[in-house]
């Protein structure tokens, strides 16, 4: 009886532990999921802190300084002051709290459109398709960044307008990858064998193709809160981003541009910083990809 | 293969055509009203008026659309706001810049890239291809800007091998051309101008190129891979077929499909990418003219970039999309020749 | 075995399925890929018929068309006397708990994310044939009929070989106690020690269940155990139609002679000459005018005239070649 | 004699460790004979003859001690470029699927062509006639036309004909047939068989046929053996194997087959299923499915017994296998 | 054919953006007035140090006793760079094209120089007669601008469509050679000037847009002379052995209140307005932030111009009282809007300057938001977003108080941006145009600047110097106050 428990328990949560080792023995993969949940803890720590009035940064990120403009990195500012003197290293730590939920707004705005329209498009094919994906064509055909420029460009710098931009410009990745997992699990005989049990159109998107197509979108989704967090620093860069005084990597950058030669750790951080996170995202994505590959499991 | 053609372009023509709404839509109303700055320090509201009903911007907004269009299908982009001078003239004379960038740019990351990742395919699991995949993998991690800025501190400013910024030295500019530098200098022999353009031309150029230069190689990686485990690569080796044929005839040309969709679709991101570098290098292309008139609000131009990119962007896929069919013989134009 | 005594329950009436094919500038040229041709044919309750022909000349089509997962360009499916391709889509869901199919790939028709226990139980569930409370001893009692422990219930699909699954399938194809199965090529990805595990099955659970079977299958060796009658199906229309005996011993028609001293005989000492036909199936898009198998036929009697059609030649025998002139006896 | 392949043992690197598809092959080849390989799925058929080729996927590793002679040399002693050598030019494989085996941006023509380049010295317009002679021999109907085909262009049982021609391009001494016909239908497959059939008495080539069809076999192979889990458990003429089998796994695939004439309502059926290549266990791999299994079978692996031109490897067989 | 590739022929100059254009009529920014004023000329001009005219493309002017008639005896022999002849013809032909019922939308200068005019006689071929509607003191200066004044070729205005952004044509001492877009404009000397011809060949105006590019150039000795230069630079440049020029600048920057813009803001009352303008250490602040490259400002005018005087008492800095007040009146948040990039008053940018106001009232218990936008929709946003307080600035025209004053007495919020009403100014500001120079009108103008400091309708906070660095063999290099370089006399060794 013991045995056939353990023997069950095993089994149900075999897919999972399957998943699991593959990233825990892929030391890429595993350091880039530790690189993301201590960034996760610092935006939320800082969030809360912030929300119940506590510093728990050594400055208060957003307050200009002005005796101690332009501090080289020293023992009272691991990463030195910028230009109003505030410090980097706090202002840094607390940018992580924008640029993962720009991140991960809008990837799961665009994935929650995206994955919609491209399942529903693959479901029923036909005119409801091609509509849909002629509609994709068209913001497609823009390089995505640029047409997230030009929406802030017209719409005005802000959080919500960041997060909306970069958003619908990848909503037809998404849509793409639901698209083709849904006609691919749809030619799979077992949806055939659905239609043959009598399952009504719902029941078959529900509970036969969307479970079947998380994988590939889980894994674009993780990859796609990098690009996410690349875009929120290009449009930072470009003075389109997040409204100021927030501290955003992107902006940061943008601002230090001035000293790059007279004080380059106000540009070497915040630079670090994107490129750690986004790393982190890719490498986790990446060994996401590997784990739930297909074509490393089944037979 | 023509009526292949044919079709594909008739069939941009409605997407484009929604695209130019979409633009007009973002760029007319949902945007600012950019009069307040246009005209200045000594702007009035009467004056600011008048300015709205000479730029048509008080008519009704399919009006304003379609006469937009009328415009644009003579080539005329309309005026920039501020500098008052048909944007299609502007552009014009920036385009030539951003070209060149980006062509040096994907040729360097079509180069390069292709050859890390044969290589790291090759040499799986080596030193060498984890060190290719590990920079590949930073690559793409770096904010093209960041990775920029990097490149001047070091290259120009503490080694002072190239310059920051700028396409020539003014001296060396040639003074009539096509606007192509590197071109124009050697059609006329001046060696020194056209190494001095090259030397201006570097730092942008590995900066543009970056980012696709790791997307490349990681894709041509995975598509060689993918295709050293397909069976007709072990009935190549069963011939009796040396490594380097197997490799760079049968493998190579079957993972060049996807390798060239990738590098046709890298010249659109190119295409932005160049927005954020010529910022950084101050090249003179409409990268960073656009840059400049998106911080001033000058719609119209950045309307008109946009639009431009998309038909580059689009009739680039659609090149692609042709190369890549006449690289695979399986891909059918239509089913008239069976 | 005669025809008149036995209750029809399945019967197909001129029955075609036509894809269409667009190219063109615009896609405007339309053609059609004759998938299935004015098909007809009739199945007995109780009986298993055995479906035999070439890669690509329909058979899976027509097995669609009857699970109602095509719908056919005309002709009527008359099961148990409705006409289920006058249906619509609905109503047609009626019919689901009375025709189940078997589906060839083991590893494609078990879905990945789910239990064993609800891959069975969701027939059930989606034709209300059980109250819940019943759901699970009879996805027990299903799996201990098709020979698996009821402890597998929990487990996933990927855990199971290609064997096991296909029994999985068919406990799945069981849980409403359909009247019809269609097998679609069964046991064609399976090993030999398998293929004869699952052909076994298949017939005892066709005596337990007074199942009726479609077989379908490549080769006449696979059908052969099972079926009563046999179909050989060429380019989307039946050749022949006969008691697997009249198949074996008495092929009419030039096809299924030329089909059945294809089969390898395990016999090295009764190594036989062939007929070995040439040339490939023709393409089901634009389909040889006249006799279907002319441009392949060793008797070479080119008929491109006349479209032949199924006529009786022998007891229950039915053939559709001008060389075999109509029995009257039979007519 | 032409092929001896002796100890022959194939292990994998593998996410779980180390598997040993084959253990201990051993088998010899005479020239212009056919030896039929026969066995189930994952058996290791496929692993055997991609080891005499040498063309194993880069985790595999032939182990020490065991030997592959070709006339007498041992191609486990060759380098690699020697091997290239051999391969096609003396040793040449067709494979079972012939919808991947191609490469599908060349024409078959230069595919072909490549072969002939590569092994003769044959000039430009000589190869060509030499190619048209291969197509016209292996049965492709107009084959100036057909050349400047790609492979998807053509049927399967066309390509198979193509990968046919393409192995014999260099007249090899030996070929090397992967389940050349399991992708194709019943006639087509008839057809290639045939082909290989003609090619062997044209070119008096020796054959290892690849195989689980033992209809196949009965068809077309001189000589047989039977691999299960890694082993040949049975080795011999096909037609004393095919009338009289020693090992009971042969026996009870025998029997499981439909045969034609037989009408009785079931089929013989092997209890169980095989073990995965992991799990096979220390003594007969057969063990657990076999009716005659004592404690010694499970215990330690069976010594093949040879007796007279047959080898067996199991210690209860039966004189006489009763079909 | 080839520029001279020989150093001493050739100046480069950088600046931060490209011209708008070339036609000065039609553009009003620093960029192209830089260039503007060394290819064109006007009747008159800015003497050397100070904003006060001479004669220039005038021989002499006479003024009619009621100040409504300003008749220009023309010098003889100018021709412009196409060889048109300069002439009174010529004259009326510029100012005609800037009359009301030829305007085009972007002649934005064209109201304030020629606003007053009625119309233009040509007395004989160099004798030209221009007639005002009412008299106008700041005239004079106007006609001595950089926008709008300056004489352009009548052929080639004709040839180009009325629009010379990208063929300018003037008498100037050099005329036009190339512009490559976002790289520079060249120009070269004009071999027929009238007057002494320019001591160096070629002036290359190079295109630069980061402060830290053009600074790094000049230490490498690419460019000679570069311009748009933030207080943080200063010392690297000193340390490199080059030479830093600044005079004073005829701009003012400045912090103003939301008096009228919305409806019933916090600082429509006074006494919060002047708490508010009490918690910021101006001084301190703009040593800060400019490093000594700003002065702090007293009113709006700069020192130099007319009208002002220092003993005008602006709030004094005083942060307890400012905070017992604004405790008081219960002010604890406060809404910053403010630009982001830098201005030409403000090189730091809008939003460091806010996020430094915004430290100030963190320390009297204000919590400030700050709202930064570009610079169109921060414009936009005064007019429809909620908001206290707004960052905004002045670049002198002509030198004249009113240039300056007369803003805060219009109507309209976009010149007004806090729509502060005062009668009393008005009064002031409407009578001072007609008053001529001299001390009455400085005690006029005195008056009305203390009035507003009263009512603490803004806070002036700067006047940013005029700063440019060049290489120390350029000789006579200067610039002017109101922001460009006449090169004719600059020399390079
Ligand atoms: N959905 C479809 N759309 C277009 N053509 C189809 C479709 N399904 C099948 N066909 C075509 O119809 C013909 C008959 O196909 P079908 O699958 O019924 O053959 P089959 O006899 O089952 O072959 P196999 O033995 O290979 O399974 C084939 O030529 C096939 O290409
Ligand atoms: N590259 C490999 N890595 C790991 N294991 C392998 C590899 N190739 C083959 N194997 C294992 O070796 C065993 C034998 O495989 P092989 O391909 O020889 O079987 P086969 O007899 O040819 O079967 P089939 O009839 O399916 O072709 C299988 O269990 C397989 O899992
Ligand atoms: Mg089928
Ligand atoms: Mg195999």
């Amino acid at each position: 009886m013991t045995e056939l428990t353990k023997e069950l328990k095993q089994s149900r949560s075999s897919r999972f532990s399957d998943m699991w080792t593959s990233i825990y023995s892929n030391k890429a993969a595993l350091t880039g999921l530790v690189i993301i949940a201590l960034l996760v803890v610092c935006a939320i720590t800082v969030a809360i802190c912030d929300a119940l009035g506590i510093q728990i940064l050594p400055y208060d990120p957003n307050l200009a300084d002005m005796d101690n403009a332009f501090v080289a990195p020293c023992a009272e500012h691991w990463f030195g002051t910028d230009q109003l003197g505030r410090d980097i290293f706090s202002r840094v730590i607390d940018g992580t709290k924008i640029s993962l939920s720009v991140g991960v707004a809008a990837v799961s705005f665009s994935l929650i459109l995206g994955t919609i329209l491209g399942a529903l498009g693959g479901f029923y094919g036909g005119k409801l398709d091609n509509i849909i994906m002629r509609f994709m064509d068209v913001i497609l055909s823009v390089p995505s960044i640029l047409l997230a420029i030009a929406f802030m460009a017209a719409l005005g710098r802000g959080l919500d307008k960041a997060v909306l931009a970069i958003g619908i410009v990848s909503i037809p990745e998404y849509a793409r990858i639901a698209r083709s997992c849904v006609m691919a699990v749809k030619a799979n005989d077992y949806i055939q064998a659905a239609i043959v049990s009598g399952d009504s159109n719902l029941r078959i998107i529900f509970r036969h193709i969307l479970p079947n197509i998380t994988s590939p979108i889980v894994v674009r989704a993780t990859l796609g809160i990098s690009i996410a967090v690349l875009d929120t620093a290009a449009l930072g860069f470009l003075g389109l981003g997040v409204q100021p005084p927030y501290a955003e990597w992107g902006d940061m950058l943008a601002r230090s541009r001035g000293f790059i030669f007279s004080a380059p750790y106000t540009l070497l951080f915040p630079g670090l910083a994107i490129t750690i996170t986004v790393l982190a995202f890719n490498l986790f994505g990446d060994g996401l990809r590997d784990a739930l590959d297909p074509r490393s499991r089944r037979r | 293969m023509l009526v292949y053609f044919i079709k594909r372009l008739l069939m941009l023509i409605p997407v484009l055509f929604c695209v130019s709404i979409l633009v007009f839509l973002i760029m007319r109303v949902f945007s600012p009203d950019p009069a307040l700055i246009v005209l200045g320090q000594h702007a009035t509201t009467e004056k600011i008026n008048m300015w709205r009903e000479s730029m048509g911007l008080n008519d009704p907004i399919v009006i304003q659309y379609l006469d937009y269009m009328k415009a644009v299908f003579h080539g005329d982009f309309g005026y920039s706001y501020f500098t008052n001078t048909p944007v299609t003239d502007e552009l014009l004379a920036r385009l030539p810049a951003t070209i060149e960038l980006s062509v040096l740019a994907i040729i360097l990351a079509a180069i390069i890239g292709i050859f890390l990742g044969v290589l790291s395919a090759v040499k799986k699991n080596s030193i060498i291809d984890n060190l290719t995949m590990t920079s590949a993998l930073i690559g793409v991690s770096m904010p093209v800007f960041w990775l920029g800025m990097l490149l001047i501190i070091l290259f120009s400013g503490y080694l002072h091998w190239f310059p920051s910024g700028g396409r020539i030295d003014t001296l060396m500019r040639p003074m009539d051309g096509t606007g192509f530098y590197l071109y124009d200098t050697l059609i006329i022999g001046d060696f020194e101008a056209f190494f001095n353009a090259l030397e201006h031309a570097i730092l942008p150029a590995v900066t543009l190129a970056g980012y696709s230069m790791a997307i490349i190689t990681r894709m041509t990686r995975s598509s060689m891979l993918d295709i050293l485990h397909q069976d007709y690569i072990r009935t190549a080796r069963a011939k009796g077929l040396s490594a380097v044929s197997v490799i760079g005839k049968h493998a190579f040309r079957n993972a060049l499909l996807p390798i060239v969709t990738v590098i046709g679709l890298q010249f659109g991101s190119l295409l932005s990418g160049s927005i954020l570098t010529e910022t950084v290098f101050a090249w003179p292309g409409i990268g960073s003219y656009s840059v400049e008139c998106i911080l001033r609000s000058d719609f119209p131009v950045i309307q008109a970039v946009v639009l431009i990119i998309a038909v580059i962007f689009v009739v680039m896929n659609l090149l692609v999309d042709l190369l890549y069919a006449a690289l695979d013989p399986r891909v059918k134009y239509s089913e008239e020749s069976a | 075995m005669t025809e008149k005594n036995q209750e029809l329950l399945l019967s197909l009436k001129n029955l075609c399925k036509y894809f269409e094919i667009r190219n063109g500038l615009f896609n405007h040229k339309k053609s059609y890929l004759k998938a299935v041709d004015n098909l007809s044919l009739d199945i007995y309750k109780g009986e298993a018929f055995g479906l035999v022909g070439e890669s690509g000349c329909g058979k899976t089509t027509l097995g669609k068309m009857i699970a109602g997962l095509y719908h056919p360009t005309s002709g009527q499916i008359l099961f148990n006397g409705t006409d289920l391709a006058a249906l619509n889509r609905n109503d047609r869901r009626r019919f689901c708990r009375d025709i189940q199919m078997i589906f060839q790939d083991p590893y494609s028709s078990l879905n990945p994310r789910m239990t064993v226990e609800e891959i069975i139980a969701e027939p059930m569930i989606v034709n209300h044939t059980h109250d819940k409370a019943e759901i699970g001893p009879r996805v027990e009692h299903l799996l201990n009929c098709v020979g698996l422990a009821s402890s597998y219930k929990n487990r996933y699909p990927h855990e199971f070989s290609g064997g096991q699954r296909q029994r999985i399938g068919i406990a799945r194809a069981l849980a409403v106690s359909p009247k019809l199965i269609i097998c679609d090529e069964a046991v064609s990805a399976l090993d030999v020690s398998i293929q004869a595990q699952i052909l076994n099955l298949l017939a005892d659970l066709k005596e337990e269940f007074g199942l009726t079977y479609l077989f379908i299958a490549h080769g006449l060796a696979a059908v052969k155990h099972i079926s009563d009658r046999i179909g050989v199906m060429y380019l989307g229309s039946m050749l022949e139609v006969a008691p697997k005996e009249s198949i074996y011993n008495d092929p009419r028609h030039p096809y299924t002679k030329a089909l059945i001293s294809a089969i390898p005989v395990i016999d090295p000492k009764k190594r036989k000459e062939r007929i070995l036909l040439t040339g490939d199936l023709p393409s089901p898009i634009d389909p040889p005018q006249g006799c279907r198998f002319a441009s392949r036929c060793f008797m070479k009697c080119n008929q491109k005239d006349e479209t032949q059609i199924l006529k009786p030649c022998a007891a229950n025998h039915l053939v559709a070649c001008i060389k075999e002139t109509p029995d009257p006896k039979h007519e | 004699m032409l092929l001896e392949v002796e100890h022959l043992t194939t292990e994998f690197a593998t996410r779980r460790g180390p598997v040993r598809a084959i253990r201990d092959v051993s088998f010899s080849i005479e020239k212009g004979e056919i030896l039929a390989l026969v066995g189930e799925s994952g058996s290791g058929k496929s692993v055997t003859s991609l080891s005499i080729m040498r063309l194993l996927s880069s985790n595999g590793t032939i182990l020490p001690g065991s030997s592959i002679k070709f006339n007498g040399t041992d191609l486990m002693t060759l380098s690699e470029k020697q091997m290239r050598q051999i391969r096609g030019n003396r040793i040449s494989m067709i494979f079972q699927e012939p919808m991947t085996s191609l490469n599908p941006i060349f024409t078959v023509g230069d595919q072909i062509l490549e072969s002939i380049k590569l092994h003769t010295k044959l000039n430009k317009k000589e190869a060509k006639e030499k190619l048209l002679h291969l197509l016209d021999t292996v049965g492709i109907p107009n084959p100036v036309k057909r050349i400047n085909d790609y492979p998807h262009q053509m049927s399967g049982g066309m390509r198979q004909r193509i990968m046919i021609a393409m192995a014999m391009a260099c007249e090899p001494e030996l070929l090397i047939a992967d389940e050349p016909t399991t992708a194709l239908d019943v006639t087509i497959q008839a057809q290639i068989l045939d082909l290989i059939y003609k090619m062997r008495e044209k070119f008096n080539i020796s054959v290892l046929l690849i195989t689980h069809d033992l209809g196949v076999v009965a068809e077309a192979a001189d000589k047989v053996a039977v691999m299960y889990c890694g082993r040949i458990v049975e080795q011999g003429t096909t037609e004393e194997i095919l009338t009289n089998p020693y090992h009971p796994y042969t026996l009870g695939l025998l029997k499981s087959i439909p045969r034609l004439d037989d009408y009785s309502p079931r089929l013989y059926m092997i209890p169980g299923m095989v073990p995965p290549p992991e799990e096979v266990p220390e003594g007969c791999a057969f063990a657990d499915r076999c009716d005659r299994c004592s404690e010694h079978c499970r215990q330690a692996l069976p010594p093949l017994k040879v007796i007279a031109d047959r080898k067996v490897r199991c210690i209860n067989f039966e004189g006489q296998g009763n079909l | 054919a080839a520029l001279s590739r020989k150093p001493q022929d050739n100046i480069f100059y950088a600046t931060s953006t490209d011209p708008l254009g070339l036609d000065p009529a039609l553009v009003d920014d620093n960029d192209s007035g830089k260039i503007i004023g060394n290819i064109y000329e006007s009747l008159l001009r800015f003497k050397n140090s100070n904003t006060e005219v001479e004669p220039q493309l005038a021989e002499s002017y006479e003024i009619s006793p009621d100040g409504l008639s300003y008749t220009f005896k023309l010098r003889q022999g100018v021709k412009f760079h196409d060889g048109t002849p300069f002439n009174a013809e010529a004259v009326k032909f510029n100012i005609d094209r800037q009359m009301p019922e030829n305007l085009v939308p972007k002649m934005s200068y064209a109201g304030l120089v020629y606003g007053d005019v009625k119309s233009t006689e040509v007395i004989d071929e160099y004798t030209v007669r221009i007639n005002l509607k009412k008299p106008s003191t700041p005239f004079l200066h106007n006609m001595a601008m950089l926008y709008s004044a300056p004489m352009a070729s009548p052929t080639a205005l004709k040839k180009y469509n009325n629009n010379l952004m990208q063929n300018p044509c003037g008498t100037g001492p050099y005329k036009f050679v190339a512009w490559d877009r976002g790289q520079q404009v060249i120009v070269t000397r004009n071999e027929d000037y009238w007057g002494e011809k320019a001591a160096v060949q070629n002036i290359i105006f190079r295109t630069m847009p980061e402060t830290s590019a053009r600074v790094v150039a000049l230490n490498n000795g690419e460019v000679d002379i570069i311009s748009g230069l933030d207080a943080n630079v200063i010392k690297q440049i000193e340390d490199s052995g080059n030479m830093i020029f600044k005079t004073d600048g005829m701009n003012v920057n400045f912090m103003f209140y939301n008096i009228n813009v919305t409806k019933n803001p916090i600082t429509k009352d006074k006494d919060v307005r002047r708490a508010l303008s009490m918690a910021i250490n101006v001084p301190e602040m703009v040593a800060t932030l400019y490093k000594g490259y700003a002065t702090p400002a007293n009113t709006l005018l700069p020192p130099f111009v007319p009208g002002y005087s220092p003993d005008v008492k602006q709030v004094q800095y005083n942060p307890q009282e400012a905070a017992k007040i604004l405790k008081e009146k219960g002010v604890s948040t406060i809404k910053i809007l403010t630009y982001t990039g830098a201005r030409f008053y403000n090189p730091v940018g809008g939003q460091v300057l806010a996020e430094a106001v915004q430290s100030y009232f963190d320390k009297v218990g204000v919590k400030a938001e700050v709202l930064a936008y570009d610079w169109a929709t921060y414009k936009n946003k005064l007019a429809t977003a909620e908001w206290d307080i707004g960052f905004m600035g002045w670049t002198g025209d002509n030198g004249d108080p009113d240039n300056f004053l007369n803003l805060f007495a219009s109507d309209d919020p976009i010149n007004n941006n806090g729509l502060w009403y005062n009668d009393e100014y008005r009064a002031l500001i409407a009578k001072g145009v007609e008053l001529k120079d001299g001390p009455e009108r400085n005690e006029l103008y005195h008056k009305a600047e203390q009035i507003m400091a009263d009512e603490a309708a803004l806070l002036p906070i700067s006047h940013a110097q005029v700063i440019a660095a060049y290489r120390p063999n350029i000789k006579n290099f200067s610039v002017h106050q109101v922001g460009m370089t006449f090169f004719k006399d600059v020399v390079k060794e």
